[in-house]
C-alpha cells in the first residue's frame, strides 16, 4: 500500500514546481553526474540520478523511505555540475521537509531528530546553541552513544567552546509572530 | 522632466546607501551561532584580523540564526524568514553584510537571491517580516569575510601587514562546499583558490590540493559518524600526502569535522590523520604578529601552537 | 486587482529583419503568448514614424510595441539608433498627451529570440491590462481636436 | 478607404490541421465578406499547393479580381509564392497581401476564440492594406558572375571547386596561413577510416592551382556593401612579409629561425613552430608566413636571419598589410567552428593534469606527421595501459553548449578504435546516449563494440588524482556512474582523451555583423529556414555552409558546401535577380529642402540638388530601411511598398 497518496504527489510536484528550475526535474538525461559527483551516494539506497528517475515514475514512496535524501550534505557537488540545470539540492531539501511533515521515512531518524531539535531552539531563542543542541539530539537518539562523545565535550568544555547557557535575541517575541504569520500563510 | 528629477533623486539616494558600505572598510557582521560557541575562535580571530586590515565590522544588533541547513530541511518559508529578519536588520543598518560562516553565507545569500528572484515568496515574506514591524526591499549585499579579504582588501594591504612571514610553511588550503558553491561568484566552484593566494601574500606556500572543496560530512559527522568520517579522512589524508604542515579552513563546521575526530577518522580510512588545523584568519593573524590570544589559538583541539611556534623559528 | 475582463489591445511594429523574424520564430517554435498583440511587419524599426504610433492609440490601442534589431545589429546598421533616438521625444509627446510612458515600448528582439517576443509580449500584455483601457476618445480627444492634429504634432518629433 | 470599384479575392488557409486546429477558418472566411470591397472568399486545405494556387489564377481570370488577400503563413515563407501566382494570372503581384495567422496567430494561441479573434484582425489590415497598395514594377538588377567564399575549410573548399569548375571566378578569402580548416588535422575519418590527408590533399592542390580560383590566406573580410548580385567586399591581406613571387618554399628560412619555441596552432599545443613557419608539411599554400608577435625582427627589433638565409631573397620585413576592394554577386560563409575550451570544466583537469587530452590533440598525437609520429604516448613516452575517452565534454549542457556536438560519438568510436589499434589499450567511453545516425555510423559502432571497448552509458563526473587503492596510485582515475548498474565506478587510466563539443569559430560574431546575418542563441548562422532552406542566409546572395550553422560532420559539410555553391552558381547563371520595390523616393513638390533626411540616412543613398532646393533619392544606393520616411517633417519621402497610407490602413485593420 502506498503511503504517498497521488494526492501527496501533487503537493510535492507543486511546491517542486515553484523553486527556481524545479521544472527542470523533467529535462533529467539521466546521465549520472550527480550519483558519481555525490560524497555519499556510496552509502545511499537509490543514487540521486535514481531518485530523479523515480519521481519521474511517480514511485514517491520509494523515494521517501530510502535512505537518501538524509544523506544529502548540501555540497551542492550535484546541482553546479547538473548538465540539466537541475537544482538537486534543493530538490532534497523539498523531500527532506515532505518526508518530516508525512513522518514518512524512518531511515532518516536521526538526521530528523537533529533537524527538529535544531528547529525547536531556534523558534524558541532565535539562536542555535551548539551544546544544547547536541545534549538534545544524543537524548533523544542514542544516549549510550553520547557517553562515547564525552572525552571530546571535555575536551572542549576545557577550551571555553561549550559554554552552559544560550542567548535568547531581544527580538525573539518579532520573531515568533513573524513565524506565525508565515505559518499563516502556508495553512492558507 | 519630473522623471528626470526623479532618477536623479533615486540614483542619489541609493549611491549614499551602497557608499556606506562600498567604500570597503564597513560591514555589518554576522558572526553565526557556532562562532559564539564551539567555534569561538573563528570570531575571535576575524574581529582581530579584520581591525588590522583597517575593516570595521559592526556586529549585527540582534541578529538571529540564519536559517540553516539543518532548518531548511524542516520548514522552508520558515527558514527564508530567519534569513530575511537578518537581511532586514542589515539594510536598517545600512551596511553590506558580511559573515565568516561559509553555512551562513550560502543560507543568507540563497534566501537573498531567491527573494529577488521570485516574487511571490518575496511577497509572502515580506508579509511575515511585516507582523514583526519588519521591513527588507531586497539592496543587501551578503559577502563572505574570506572573499572581502581577498578579492576587496587584495594583495597590497594585506602583504603591508605581514610581520611573520610563513616562510617555508606547507598549507592545504581547504575551501569546503559552501565557500563557492552553489553560486561559485567570486572563485571557482570545484577548484577555489582565494586562500591559495592570500596564503601566498603571507609568505606561505599551498600544496596541490585536489580535495580542497570536497564535502567533509557536515552534520553528518554526528548523524551518520561512518560516512562522515570517511569523507573528513579523505580530505586529512590527501592533506598529509600532499605534504602540507597544516590545513585551514574558512568555515566553522568543516574546521570542527577536520579538528575534533582526527583519531576516529584516521581509523576509518586507516592512515594516521593527525594534522594541525585552523582558520584561515588564525593563519593570517599569526603572519601578522597578532598573539596567540587574540587568536584564540588556544581552542585548538590539534597542536596549532607548536606549529606556528615552530613556524616562528624558521623565519 | 487589474481588471481581468479587459483585453488590451496592443500594436507591434516588427522590423523584418529581426523583431518580425523573431516572431516567426516563436511560432515555429510554437511557444506560446497572449494574443494581445496584432504585428505590423515594417523593414526597420527606424521606418517607425511617430504618427504611426499617435494614429494606433488614437484608432483604440492600449499599448504600442515598436521591436528592432539590438544596436549595433540593425540589417541597416543605424536605423535602429534612429528609433531609439527618437524615442525620448516620443515619450515627451505621450507625457503631454497624458497617456502613460509604460504603454509604448521600444525593444530589441533578435531573429533567434523568439522566446524573448513571447516573454515580452507576456510581460508588456499584464503592464497594459493593469493600466486598463486607454480610452482616447473621453480622454485624449477633448485635448486636441482631431486625430490629425495629434499626428501633425507627433510628425515634428 | 477601398474604391467601390475593387474586387477583392480573399483566401483562407488551413494549413492542414497548423491553422484550423486552433483558428476557425470558416468563421474568419464569414467575416471576411463582410469587408469592404471582398468580391469572393474562399478556403482551402492548403493555399500554397498547386491547386490552391490555382484558385486564386482561375477567380482572377474569371471574376476580374483586382486584388487578392491570403491569409495564410508568415510572409517570408510564402509570399513570393503567391506573388507569382498572381502575376501569372495578369494582376500585378504587389496588388497581393498576405496575412500571417500560422506563424503568429495559430501557433502560438491555443484560446480557439481568441486566436479566431486575432486572425479576423490580421485579416482585415490585409485587406485594407491591399486597398491602398499599387502596382508596380520589379526591379531588376544584374548579378556579377563572381563568388565570395570566407573561409577555407571542407565546406568552403568544396564551394570554391564547385563554382570554379563550373567556370565562375571565386575569390577564397581564409583567415589562416593556409587552407584546409580542421579537417587538415585529423588523421583518420570515420567511419570509413580512410586517413584525412588522403582525401583531403588533392582538393587543397586543386584549389591553389585552379585557374578561377584567386585564393586569398592570411585575409580577413573587414566590410561588405551593396546588395544581391552586386556585393562590393573589402579584405585585408595581413601582410606575410614574404615575396610569394620570389619564394620557392625551400624552408631553409624556418630551419633558421631563432624562434623556436611557439606553440604549434595546428598541432594543437602538442608542438612548437617557429616565427617563419608554414602551419603543416602539406600546407597550401606552401610558402611560409612571418608571424609578427613572436619574430625577434619585429618583436625586438634585431634578428633577420631568415633574410639572410633566403637563397630566393623572398623576405621583406618592410611587406604592409593590403587592402583589396573585390565586387562580387554572391558570398558564401563557411567560418566553420572552434572546439569546446575544456579548461571551462576544471573537474576534468585539462591544462592542470597531465595526459588530458582534448580531441584535436589527440587527432595530432596520433597522426602521422604529428608530433609523435603517429604513436600514441604517454606524456612520459610511455604507451597508455588504458585510456578513457569522456563524451559530451560541454555539449548537452545547460551551463555551457546547450546543444549535442553531433560529431563527438562517431569521432570518439573512431579514437577508440585507433588506441585498440595502435596500442592494445583497454579503452573506456563514458558516454551518456550514443548517437551513430549517419551512412555506416550504427555498423561503426558495432565494429568498435566488438574490438573489445568498454562502454560506460554516465557521464564521466571528474578525473581525480587522489587514490583510493594502490592499483589507483600515480594514475588518473575517471569517476563515473555506470547509471546502467547504479554504481559509480573509479576507472584508473593513462590518459584521457576529453571529446569537447562544437561552438562557432572565433570572429563570427564579427562577420555577422559586417554581413548582416542573425545569429542563433549558441552563436551560429541562423539558416533562411532551418529545413527548406538551410543553406541560405536570411539575406538574398549570402549563403551559408558547413558547421557555421551548427556542428556538422565532414559528409555533411561538404554537401552543405556544394548546396551552396549550387544557390551561388543559380543566382550568378541567371545572370538578373529581381529586387523587392521597397526603396524610398522624395517628392520634389513636397520637399521644404530641410536635409533631415540626408542626415538620417545610413547609405548616403540621398544628396541635395541645391538648384531645386530638394533633397533626392539615388535608387541604386537606397536599401529600403525607410528611416528618411519616419523623419521627414513635410512627408515628402515616401517609401515604396510601405507607404504611409498602407501602414495607417493596417492598423485600422488591426483595431477593427
Amino acid at each position: 500500500m502506498a503511503v504517498a497518496s497521488l494526492d501527496l504527489r501533487e503537493v510535492f510536484l507543486q511546491k517542486l514546481y515553484s523553486i527556481p528550475n524545479g521544472r527542470k526535474v523533467n529535462e533529467c538525461i539521466q546521465c549520472g553526474t550527480c550519483s558519481a559527483s555525490c560524497p555519499t551516494s556510496h552509502a545511499m539506497d537509490y543514487s540521486p540520478r535514481e531518485i530523479i528517475a523515480a519521481l519521474r515514475a511517480g514511485m514517491l514512496d520509494r523515494v521517501l523511505r530510502s535512505n537518501t535524501v538524509w544523506l544529502c550534505s548540501s555540497c551542492y557537488s550535484c546541482s553546479v555540475r547538473c548538465p540539466a540545470g537541475i537544482p538537486f539540492t534543493d530538490v532534497m531539501y523539498e523531500l527532506k521537509r515532505l518526508g518530516v511533515k508525512h513522518r514518512i521515512g524512518d531511515k532518516g531518524a536521526p538526521n530528523t531528530v537533529m533537524a527538529r531539535e535544531f528547529v525547536h531552539l531556534v523558534d524558541r531563542r532565535g539562536r542555535n546553541h551548539e551544546p544544547a543542541l547536541i545534549r538534545q539530539y544524543f537524548l533523544h537518539t542514542n544516549p549510550l552513544r553520547a557517553l562515547r562523545q564525552f572525552p571530546l565535550a571535555l575536551r572542549l568544555w576545557w577550551r571555553g567552546r561549550m559554554p552552559l547557557r544560550g542567548h535568547t535575541i531581544k527580538g525573539a517575541a518579532g520573531l515568533r509572530r513573524m513565524m506565525a504569520a508565515i505559518e499563516e500563510n502556508g495553512s492558507k | 522632466m519630473s522623471t528626470t528629477v526623479n532618477s536623479n533623486a533615486g540614483a542619489s539616494a541609493s549611491a549614499s546607501t551602497s557608499t556606506r558600505g562600498s567604500d570597503g572598510r564597513v560591514f555589518s557582521y554576522y558572526p553565526g551561532c557556532s562562532q559564539m560557541a564551539m567555534n569561538r575562535a573563528y570570531d575571535v580571530s576575524t574581529r582581530s584580523v579584520a581591525a588590522r586590515l583597517g575593516l570595521e565590522l559592526v556586529e549585527l544588533e540582534d541578529w538571529n540564526c540564519c536559517g540553516a541547513t539543518a532548518y531548511v530541511a524542516i520548514r522552508e518559508e520558515q527558514a527564508f524568514v530567519l534569513s530575511a529578519r537578518n537581511l532586514a536588520l542589515a539594510e536598517q543598518a545600512g551596511r553590506p553584510l558580511v559573515t565568516a560562516c561559509s553555512g551562513c553565507f550560502v543560507v543568507l545569500n540563497k534566501a537573498n537571491k531567491y527573494m529577488a528572484e521570485d516574487p511571490e515568496l518575496r511577497s509572502d515574506i515580506t508579509r511575515a517580516l511585516a507582523a514583526g514591524s519588519m521591513r527588507y526591499r531586497g539592496t543587501v549585499a551578503v559577502r563572505h569575510f574570506l572573499d572581502v579579504v581577498v578579492n576587496d582588501v587584495g594583495e597590497e594591504t594585506v602583504r603591508a601587514q605581514v610581520t611573520r612571514p610563513l616562510t617555508g610553511l606547507k598549507v592545504a588550503a581547504y575551501h569546503g562546499c559552501q565557500f563557492s558553491r552553489p553560486f561559485g561568484e567570486r572563485a571557482d566552484p570545484e577548484f577555489p583558490d582565494t586562500m591559495d593566494r592570500l596564503v601566498n601574500w603571507l609568505g606561505g606556500e599551498t600544496v596541490p590540493f585536489a580535495l580542497k572543496a570536497k564535502c567533509c560530512g557536515g552534520l553528518m559527522m554526528t548523524t551518520q559518524p561512518d560516512v562522515g568520517r570517511a569523507l573528513t579522512g579523505k580530505i586529512l589524508k590527501a592533506a598529509k600526502e600532499a605534504g602540507a604542515d597544516c590545513v585551514i579552513t574558512c568555515c566553522p563546521l568543516c574546521q570542527f569535522n577536520l579538528e575534533g575526530f582526527q583519531r576516529r577518522v584516521g581509523a576509518a580510512v586507516g592512515c594516521d590523520c593527525a594534522l594541525p588545523v585552523l582558520y584561515f584568519t588564525q593563519l593570517m593573524g599569526h603572519a601578522f604578529g597578532l598573539d596567540a590570544r587574540a587568536l584564540a589559538l588556544g581552542d585548538s583541539l590539534t597542536p596549532v601552537a607548536e606549529l606556528l611556534h615552530r613556524e616562528a623559528v624558521h623565519s | 486587482m487589474p481588471d481581468q475582463q479587459f483585453e488590451p489591445k496592443i500594436v507591434g511594429f516588427l522590423c523584418r529583419w529581426c523583431s518580425y523574424t523573431g516572431a516567426d520564430l516563436a511560432g515555429t517554435s510554437r511557444i506560446q503568448y497572449p494574443s494581445n498583440i496584432a504585428p505590423i511587419k515594417v523593414m526597420c524599426s527606424g521606418r517607425v514614424d511617430p504618427t504611426f504610433v499617435i494614429t494606433a492609440f488614437a484608432d483604440g490601442a492600449d499599448g504600442v510595441l515598436i521591436a528592432g534589431c539590438h544596436p549595433g545589429d540593425c540589417h541597416y546598421s543605424v536605423g535602429n539608433y534612429k528609433a531609439m533616438r527618437r524615442f525620448p521625444m516620443l515619450a515627451k509627446l505621450l507625457d503631454q498627451f497624458g497617456i502613460e510612458r509604460a504603454r509604448l515600448r521600444l525593444e530589441w528582439i533578435s531573429a533567434s529570440e523568439g522566446h524573448l517576443y513571447a516573454d515580452l509580449v507576456k510581460s508588456f500584455s499584464e503592464e497594459v491590462r493593469a493600466l486598463g483601457p486607454l480610452r482616447w476618445k473621453q480622454r485624449i480627444a477633448p485635448l486636441c481636436e482631431s486625430v490629425d492634429i495629434a499626428r501633425s504634432q507627433a510628425a515634428t518629433v | 478607404m477601398i474604391a467601390q470599384d475593387e474586387k477583392i479575392g480573399v483566401y483562407v488557409c488551413h494549413c492542414g490541421t497548423n491553422i484550423s486546429g486552433t483558428v476557425d477558418v470558416s468563421a474568419v472566411a464569414e467575416y471576411a465578406r463582410t469587408l469592404p470591397g471582398v468580391a469572393i472568399v474562399r478556403e482551402y486545405k492548403y493555399m500554397c499547393s498547386e491547386p490552391g494556387q490555382d484558385l486564386i489564377r482561375k477567380d482572377i481570370e474569371e471574376l476580374n479580381l483586382t486584388r487578392v488577400v491570403v491569409s495564410s503563413c508568415s510572409p517570408l515563407m510564402h509570399e513570393v509564392t503567391f506573388r507569382k501566382a498572381c502575376n501569372d494570372a495578369g494582376l500585378n503581384g504587389f496588388l497581393f497581401q498576405m496575412s500571417n495567422i500560422r506563424e503568429q496567430c495559430s501557433w502560438v494561441h491555443d484560446d480557439r476564440e481568441r486566436a479566431t479573434a486575432k486572425a479576423k484582425q490580421l485579416l482585415a489590415a490585409a485587406v485594407l492594406r491591399v486597398g491602398q497598395q499599387v502596382a508596380m514594377e520589379e526591379r531588376i538588377v544584374p548579378v556579377r558572375p563572381e563568388t565570395l567564399v570566407i573561409g577555407a575549410g571542407i565546406a568552403g573548399i568544396e564551394a570554391a571547386v564547385r563554382l570554379a569548375d563550373a567556370g565562375r571566378k571565386v575569390y577564397l578569402v581564409e583567415r589562416l596561413p593556409s587552407i584546409g580548416g580542421h579537417m587538415a588535422q585529423f588523421d583518420k575519418t570515420f567511419p570509413t577510416l580512410d586517413c584525412a590527408a588522403c582525401i583531403l590533399t588533392p582538393k587543397m592542390v586543386s584549389v591553389g592551382q585552379h585557374p578561377n580560383i584567386e585564393l586569398l590566406t592570411y585575409s580577413e573580410v573587414e566590410a561588405i556593401t551593396g546588395y544581391v548580385g552586386n556585393f562590393r567586399v573589402r579584405v585585408r591581406r595581413r601582410a606575410t612579409s614574404i615575396d610569394p613571387t620570389k619564394c620557392v618554399g625551400c624552408g631553409l628560412c624556418w630551419e633558421k629561425c631563432a624562434v623556436k619555441k611557439v606553440p604549434s596552432e595546428f598541432d594543437a599545443g602538442m608542438s612548437m613552430r617557429t616565427a617563419i613557419y608554414v602551419p603543416f608539411a602539406q600546407a597550401v599554400p606552401n610558402k611560409p608566413v612571418i608571424d609578427r608577435e613572436h619574430c625577434l625582427h619585429f618583436t625586438r627589433g634585431k634578428c633577420g636571419i631568415c633574410q639572410k638565409t633566403c637563397p630566393a631573397d623572398a623576405i621583406d620585413f618592410d611587406i604592409q598589410d593590403e587592402i583589396l576592394d573585390l565586387e562580387v554577386g554572391a558570398i558564401i560563409v563557411a567560418t566553420g567552428f572552434t572546439l569546446f575550451d575544456a579548461g571551462e570544466l576544471a573537474r576534468y583537469g585539462y591544462g592542470r593534469l597531465d595526459n588530458v587530452l582534448t580531441a584535436l590533440q589527440f587527432e595530432r598525437l596520433s597522426h602521422a606527421s604529428g608530433p609523435t609520429g603517429g604513436e600514441i604516448l604517454t606524456k612520459s613516452g610511455e604507451r597508455p595501459g588504458a585510456v578513457a575517452i569522456l563524451h559530451c565534454i560541454g555539449s548537452r549542457d545547460e551551463n555551457h553548449l546547450k546543444y549535442c556536438s553531433r560529431v563527438c560519438c562517431m569521432y570518439s568510436l573512431k579514437f577508440a578504435h585507433l588506441v585498440r589499434e595502435k596500442t592494445h589499450a583497454e579503452v573506456y567511453n563514458f558516454y551518456i546516449d550514443m548517437r551513430a545516425f549517419g551512412k555506416g555510423y550504427e555498423e561503426f559502432y558495432r565494429r568498435v563494440m566488438s574490438e573489445g571497448v568498454h562502454f560506460i552509458r554516465g557521464k564521466a563526473a571528474e578525473v581525480s588524482t587522489v587514490a583510493e587503492t594502490p592499483e589507483e596510485e600515480g594514475k588518473l582515475i575517471v569517476v563515473g556512474e555506470d547509471t546502467l548498474l547504479g554504481v559509480t565506478r573509479r576507472i584508473p587510466v593513462d590518459m584521457v582523451i576529453l571529446a569537447s563539443g562544437m561552438r562557432p569559430a572565433e570572429g563570427t560574431e564579427k562577420l555577422a555583423r559586417i554581413l548582416s546575418l542573425g545569429c542563433t542563441r549558441d552563436g551560429f548562422y541562423l539558416e533562411k529556414h532551418v529545413k527548406l532552406a538551410p543553406v541560405d542566409s536570411p539575406s538574398d546572395g549570402i549563403f551559408l555552409a558547413g558547421a557555421c550553422t551548427g556542428p556538422k560532420d565532414i559528409p555533411d559539410a561538404v554537401a552543405q558546401g556544394a548546396a551552396a555553391a549550387a544557390g551561388a552558381l543559380s543566382l550568378i547563371d541567371k545572370g538578373r535577380v529581381i529586387i523587392e520595390p521597397i526603396t524610398s523616393e522624395i517628392n520634389p513638390e513636397v520637399c521644404a529642402g530641410c536635409q533631415l533626411c540626408i542626415m538620417t540616412c545610413p547609405y548616403t543613398a540621398i544628396h541635395f540638388d541645391s538648384e531645386r532646393n530638394v533633397s533626392v533619392i539615388t535608387e541604386e544606393l537606397c536599401k529600403g530601411c525607410g528611416t528618411c520616411v519616419a523623419g521627414c517633417p513635410s512627408g515628402a519621402a515616401r517609401q515604396k511598398s510601405y507607404e504611409d497610407s498602407q501602414i495607417y490602413a493596417e492598423i485600422e485593420g488591426v483595431l477593427a
